[in-house]
């Protein structure tokens, strides 16, 4: 493990930046380039650079497999739930104007629903195929 | 706002077309991360019997009013997305609602004995969400949206396909394939989607076909044509794309079977007649020649080869997975003739092959929940042993063979005339040809059913084991469609004429 | 099936009703009936010369037409029977199906 | 009321009659509703007041369809229809097979939807239950030769329907109506696709084989039920569609020729009846085919008598199979002794078909004869004497003397049951009463589609009918007593159907192996070269096969490259 100590160093100053850019990209998508889905896949890589350095079972320790099943679940549900407020508030469906807040605030909540669905689905994968490999043992790196 | 609907709220009719599709997609997602299966079914049944009571709503709606438009997120059409109801798809939402309803009542008996434990919920999930794609594709109006919906329906149905491994590892292989070939089919059609909006700067497909007129000659359009026919040609299961479907369709838990038989392909082929007549122009010389050229040929040798191999199967899911494939040609043959008859025909026969489709692999699938047996020479006395769930499959079977009386022949019948009416005798022949066919290797079947001893076992005849309610019920309902549309026509002729009228402008 | 089993008839198997018949089971009573049999049809051949009868067709008028066509066909039916046999008849087992019940 | 009874086909009587035996386990009340469902027929036949209404009227998508259409053509088979399946349940009492009950209703009950059926929809679909019901009737003898010959008439028998279908769509595209009337050879290729359907249950020389093939392995009770409809209601048919039809003329002399010759050297007597089908059909397609009003009443009065004797011949010979296991000559003979009864009612049922005055082929017969002389056709009329006189030889003679005369076999079993007995007493009674001559056929020729003035007991003809018999029959005693009349043995006598049960089958087998060592000699194909026609198609489709292999996805990929190749190339050409 002592093998590894830059790596770790530099990757727990990193992964904080990592994920503060994903949330640049999420909240710039609103008026310029970015968005959800590219700040969920920056999302999901800084928890996949975590598991790189310091092992899949540390991460998964980080964020459970089932967290992000429910955080997959919850985006959709996010999204498609802004669409039903936005009915409820008397306009059609997906209506930001309806929301209080105004179009802002609707697609932030969107956008916001998009980043948690593909990073969880993203970390998903990279479970799902990095479970299948066998551990790297030490000697090797 | 019609009176029979006049009773449920105002907010829930007015906006009936995106929750129809909204409502699975959430409860799909929540159904998946649920830790009871049983759970996850009640929300499976709910959602979908809701989808099936809005679907109606909508098609009664349709019918007496006319197209409902409905602009999501209140950008007006074209150039926000719009979800948009004729006569067409009115029957298509009908129909994909009603089948998904009752393959959920008979869900569980098909899930607790195929399924992974483990996989349960999320095998509900991607139902739902399989349900919320397909009802998406055949609502919306735009054609990017079309290709989304494409997706999450076909990307949640190589899920499904990939859970039957619980029975047969096979299952694994043949969704990788269905994978692998549907991405191929999804990607020329948002190819050809894309040359149409570089063609006409819209994605909404009315607005489409407003602007093509006039550019018939454009190669980008025709390209566009090209890529669309092809793409939607693999997922639809068009002779010789189909290879995918025999090994998905065997290896598919039961459940997955007789939906996907019932709904997938007919909701690609929904897409198919909406590009070729409702976008393009089947004046189009481009368009016209590939009907006769290329989507009539290939529909004929699809009825009569496939046909052929539905005879030589052994696997009895399997004959009835090449079947489908020739019965698509039936359909692609009225789409062929490019005539509102023609049309017609198809859709009537897509609505009836549904119906029967349907039965049959619910019937198949109980049979296989009874005695786990898929091979024809193992259903031996199936009449002795299952009676009502025979009798459920020989009422499916004749109706796919087209015997008087039943659902079959009516649609048959009607492409029968469309052809003759375009005097297209060869095509006569090869329909003559697929239904005698059909007659074998349905007749087969029965044979065996019905003509032989059950199978001995430990030297006692095989006892008497119907289905369970769950299961019989869904059958019994569609066989009991099958009798009933055969003789009284009446309403799904009317949804394919007004489904003509709807793309065409008139009805045969 | 449940129609195939012969059943054993009571007093060696005469029904009573055949009792006044069983002479015709004698050569001698049936060398008479062929007899007579012959014997009627030259008298109705011999009727025909003697009386006058209207016919459907020419040949048909003539003389002891029906009689005479009706024993030449007969005979002819039978005697080709010859022939046919030699060129048609087969084994029984000659499709190799069986006719036992194998129910 | 009477209105509404008026609109109902009696062939829904029988049908509901088989959905009751299909759920009843109860044997006594299934016998007890197969008996009185005819009953009810009758009374339903009897309900509408005049001739001629199209009841039963509906639409169904677009199509006029009527099942109801009672004239003066349907009348008489309709009738004699109801009165069969009257004698055969009665004669069918005994039998505890429910398929067995259930199919003969289905069947009866199509057989008379079909005659009563005003266009072509509903005659195909009661054409199509008649094959499929009355398959049974074979398939339930059990034997491995019943169930071949069974899959082997239902194929046939269902290939006749879709001729029909076939031609009845065709029809429509030229006139626009599915109204089944006259059709003639004149409409073309739609005409002669029908021809073809109806010749098929006709039993049409090279298209009859199916007729000796099954009824023969069909059930005691069966063969009497098949005896009576498919046959007279292909008759009907072509009464309707065909009538005038001058080739119909000659394939009928050709129907009553042939069997004869096979007739004098089969062995098995239900096969000898089945030949007799074929020849009585012969007689009336003739009648048909002349087409005057004196041979059309001569066609359907001899139909409605031929289902009466034949199903009666057909009952005693089905007593003694039942009784003895066999209806071989080579194996029967004497049996009067032990069934005198069924021995009487053979020889009034044989001396009909015989047309004896007094019973009825005479009164029905004749007028065939009597019309094809008038229309001047003489040799025509030379053969249906010659094969007048050829029934005698088979059905007159042949039947009630080698079962129940002949070289004693020494068997002795029971005489029928009573309910068979009955039935064929009741048959019996019928033959006797439609040639009696006071009021018997004069009822009899009241009901034929047209009126006619025609009298079959005049003094010459009665004399010419006795001279001809009797003729004959001397024939018959002199061959006998000189031994100059062939055994019959236990055989398998060849017919048409070789062509397809062995040469077809042989040739199929020569073909490809041929087309096998060819194919080894071109190219070395190794695998399946061998194989026949049936192994190669099905290498080809199985499975495993080249085509039906499930094909990697790179092939795959490179089909939808070549379609999108092609419609590109068709957008090309077209702009």
């Amino acid at each position: 493990m002592n093998s590894h100590i830059v790596l770790k160093v530099a990757s727990k100053v990193l992964i904080p930046l990592i994920v503060v850019f994903g949330l640049y990209v999420q909240f710039h998508g609103d008026f310029g380039a970015g968005g959800g889905f590219q700040a969920g896949v920056i999302v999901a890589v800084a928890v996949i650079l975590y598991a790189l350095v310091f092992g899949l079972e540390e991460a998964r320790r980080a964020v459970p497999p089932a967290v992000a099943k429910i955080g997959a679940a919850l985006g959709v549900v996010i999204y498609a739930g802004v669409g039903i407020v936005s009915i409820a508030l008397g306009g059609n469906y997906l209506d930001y104007f309806v929301i209080p807040g105004g179009q802002h605030i609707g697609v932030l909540l969107v956008e916001i629903g998009v980043l948690l669905t593909v990073a969880s689905v993203m970390l998903l994968i990279f479970y799902a195929f990095a479970g299948r490999a066998r551990e790297i043992p030490d000697e090797e790196w | 706002m019609t009176p029979e609907i006049a009773f449920l709220p105002g907010w829930l009719v007015q906006h009936a077309p995106p929750l129809l599709v909204v409502t699975p997609l959430i409860a799909g997602v929540i159904a998946a991360v649920l830790p009871s299966a049983r759970a996850s079914w009640g929300i499976v049944l709910a959602i979908t019997f809701f989808a099936a009571a809005m679907a109606s709503f909508i098609a009664m709606q349709v019918m007496e009013v006319g197209v409902w438009s409905y602009a999501l997120g209140s950008w007006a059409p074209p150039l926000g997305i719009e979800y948009r109801i004729d006569g067409l798809n009115a029957g298509m939402l009908l129909l994909v609602a009603v089948i998904g309803f009752l393959c959920a009542i008979y869900a569980p008996a098909s899930v607790e004995a195929e399924v992974a434990p483990e996989n349960r919920s999320a095998f509900y999930g991607a139902f739902l969400i399989c349900f919320a794609g397909l009802l998406g594709v055949a609502i919306t109006g735009d054609a990017f949206n079309v290709f989304v919906f494409l997706e999450i329906s076909s990307i949640s149905t190589y899920a499904l396909v990939a859970m039957g491994a619980g029975r047969d590892r096979r299952a694994l292989t043949a969704s990788y394939n269905y994978l692998i070939m549907g991405t191929i089919g999804a990607t020329f059609f948002v190819i050809g989607v894309g040359f149409l909006y570089m063609a006409t700067g819209t994605l909404n497909m009315a607005d489409i076909a407003d602007r093509l007129q006039g550019l018939e000659g454009d190669r980008t359009v025709q390209a566009g044509f090209a890529f669309i026919v092809v793409g939607l040609g693999l997922k639809l299961a068009m002779y010789p794309l189909h290879s995918w479907l025999p090994n998905a369709y065997s290896y598919a838990p039961t459940l997955v079977t007789a939906f996907l038989a019932a709904t997938a392909t007919k909701v690609a082929f929904y897409t198919l007649i909406r590009f070729v007549f409702g976008v393009f122009d089947p004046g189009f010389g481009f368009a016209g020649l590939s009907m006769i050229w290329l989507i009539a040929p290939l529909a004929a040798a699809g009825m009569v080869v496939a046909s052929f191999q539905a005879v030589f199967q052994s696997d009895v899911r399997r004959l009835f997975a090449y079947s489908s494939v020739a019965q698509v040609g039936y359909m692609l043959l009225g789409v062929g003739l490019g005539t509102a008859a023609g049309m017609s025909a198809s859709f009537l026969h897509l609505f009836n092959h549904a119906l029967m489709k349907g039965t049959v692999f619910l019937a198949l699938g109980a049979m296989w929940l009874g005695f786990g047996v898929t091979r024809i020479t193992d259903l031996r006395g199936m009449g002795r042993t299952m009676p009502y769930t025979s009798a459920a499959f020989v009422i499916g079977g004749l109706s796919l063979v087209g015997v008087p009386g039943t659902a079959g022949f009516v649609s048959k019948w009607a492409l029968l005339v469309a052809c003759l009416d375009r005097g297209w005798w060869w095509a006569v022949l090869a329909l003559g040809a697929a239904s005698v066919l059909a007659f074998f290797y349905v007749g087969r079947v029965l044979e065996m059913m019905y003509l032989r001893e059950p199978p001995q076992h430990d030297g006692h005849a095989v006892t008497r084991s119907p289905a369970p309610l769950a299961a019989l019920a869904p059958m019994w309902i569609l066989a009991a469609a099958n009798l009933v549309f055969g003789i009284w026509a009446d309403i799904p002729v009317r949804l394919a004429n007004a489904a003509a009228a709807a793309v065409l402008g008139s009805a045969p | 099936m449940t129609d195939k089993t012969p059943r054993p008839a009571p007093e060696n198997g005469i029904h009573p009703l055949a009792r006044p018949f069983l002479w015709l089971d004698k050569s001698f009573a049936r060398d008479v009936i062929s007899l007579c049999i012959v014997l009627i049809a030259m008298i109705l051949l011999a009727v025909d010369f003697f009386v006058h009868r209207h016919g459907e067709t020419a040949i048909a008028e003539r003389p002891g037409f029906f009689a005479i066509f009706g024993f030449i066909s007969f005979a002819f039916a039978v005697l080709m029977g010859w022939p046919l046999r030699a060129l048609l008849m087969r084994g029984p087992d000659y499709y190799g199906e069986s006719e036992d019940s194998d129910a | 009321m009477p209105d509404l009874f008026a609109q109902i086909s009696p062939a829904w009587a029988l049908f509901l009659s088989g959905l009751i035996c299909a759920v009843v386990p109860v044997h006594t009340v299934r016998k007890l509703v197969m008996v009185l469902a005819p009953l009810a027929a009758f009374l339903l036949f009897l309900a509408p007041s005049t001739l001629g209404v199209a009841g039963g009227v509906t639409q169904i998508a677009g199509m006029d369809i009527s099942t109801y259409r009672l004239d003066r053509l349907s009348y008489p088979f309709g009738l004699v229809f109801i009165l069969a399946a009257f004698l055969t349940a009665i004669f069918a009492w005994h039998n505890k097979d429910r398929v067995q009950d259930v199919a003969s209703q289905f069947y009866a009950g199509s057989a008379l939807g079909a005659v009563f059926a005003g266009d072509f929809l509903t005659l195909f679909v009661f054409w199509e239950i008649t094959a499929i019901a009355s398959v049974f009737l074979i398939f339930r003898r059990g034997t491995t030769a019943s169930r071949n010959a069974g899959m082997r008439y239902l194929v046939i028998q269902v290939l006749s329907g879709v001729l029909l279908l076939a031609g009845a769509v065709m029809l429509w595209a030229q006139t626009g109506s599915l109204a089944f009337d006259e059709v003639g050879l004149d409409a073309g290729l739609a005409g002669w696709l029908v021809f073809l359907a109806f010749g098929i249950k006709c039993a049409f020389p090279f298209l009859h084989n199916w007729l000796q093939d099954a009824y023969p392995q069909s059930t005691v009770t069966g063969g009497v039920i098949l005896s009576a409809f498919t046959t007279k209601m292909a008759v009907y048919a072509l009464a309707r569609g065909f009538a005038g039809e001058e080739i119909l003329i000659w394939i009928g002399a050709i129907m009553t020729l042939f069997p004869i010759f096979f007739a004098v050297i089969e062995d098995d007597l239900r096969r000898v009846l089945s030949y007799s089908i074929n020849n009585q059909v012969g007689f009336m397609v003739v009648g048909v085919g002349v087409g005057t009003s004196l041979a059309l009443n001569g066609a359907v009065a001899h139909a409605f008598a031929d289902v009466i004797f034949k199903a009666l011949l057909f009952m005693s010979i089905g007593a003694v199979l039942m009784r003895t296991g066999t209806a071989r000559v080579s194996q029967l003979g004497g049996l009067f002794k032990s069934m005198p009864l069924s021995a009487f009612f053979c020889i009034i049922g044989a001396a009909s078909i015989s047309a004896l005055p007094l019973l009825s082929a005479f009164v029905t017969k004749s007028m065939i004869l009597a019309a094809v002389a008038e229309e001047g056709h003489w040799v025509i009329w030379l053969i249906l004497i010659f094969a007048s006189a050829g029934v005698l030889e088979h059905a007159g003679i042949k039947i009630p003397y080698s079962a129940f005369f002949g070289h004693d076999s020494g068997r002795r079993p029971a005489e029928a049951p009573f309910n068979m007995l009955l039935a064929m007493g009741l048959a019996a009674a019928l033959c006797i009463a439609l040639a009696f001559p006071w009021g018997g056929y004069q009822w009899l020729y009241a009901i034929l589609p047209y009126n006619t003035a025609y009298n079959p007991y005049t003094w010459d003809h009665v004399l010419t009918q006795y001279q001809l018999l009797f003729g004959a029959t001397a024939a018959f005693v002199i061959l006998r007593l000189v031994n100059l009349a062939p055994h019959e043995k236990l055989s398998t006598i060849l017919d048409f159907d070789w062509v397809y049960r062995k040469l077809g089958y042989g040739a199929g087998v020569w073909i490809g192996d041929m087309a096998g060592r060819l194919m080894a000699h071109l190219g070395g194909v190794a695998r399946g070269a061998q194989a026949r026609w049936g192994r190669t198609l099905g290498e080809v489709f199985t499975p495993g096969g080249a085509v039906a292999r499930a094909l990697p996805s790179g092939t795959m990929s490179i089909w939808t490259a070549i379609l999108l190749g092609v419609a590109l190339v068709i957008a090309y050409v077209a702009a």
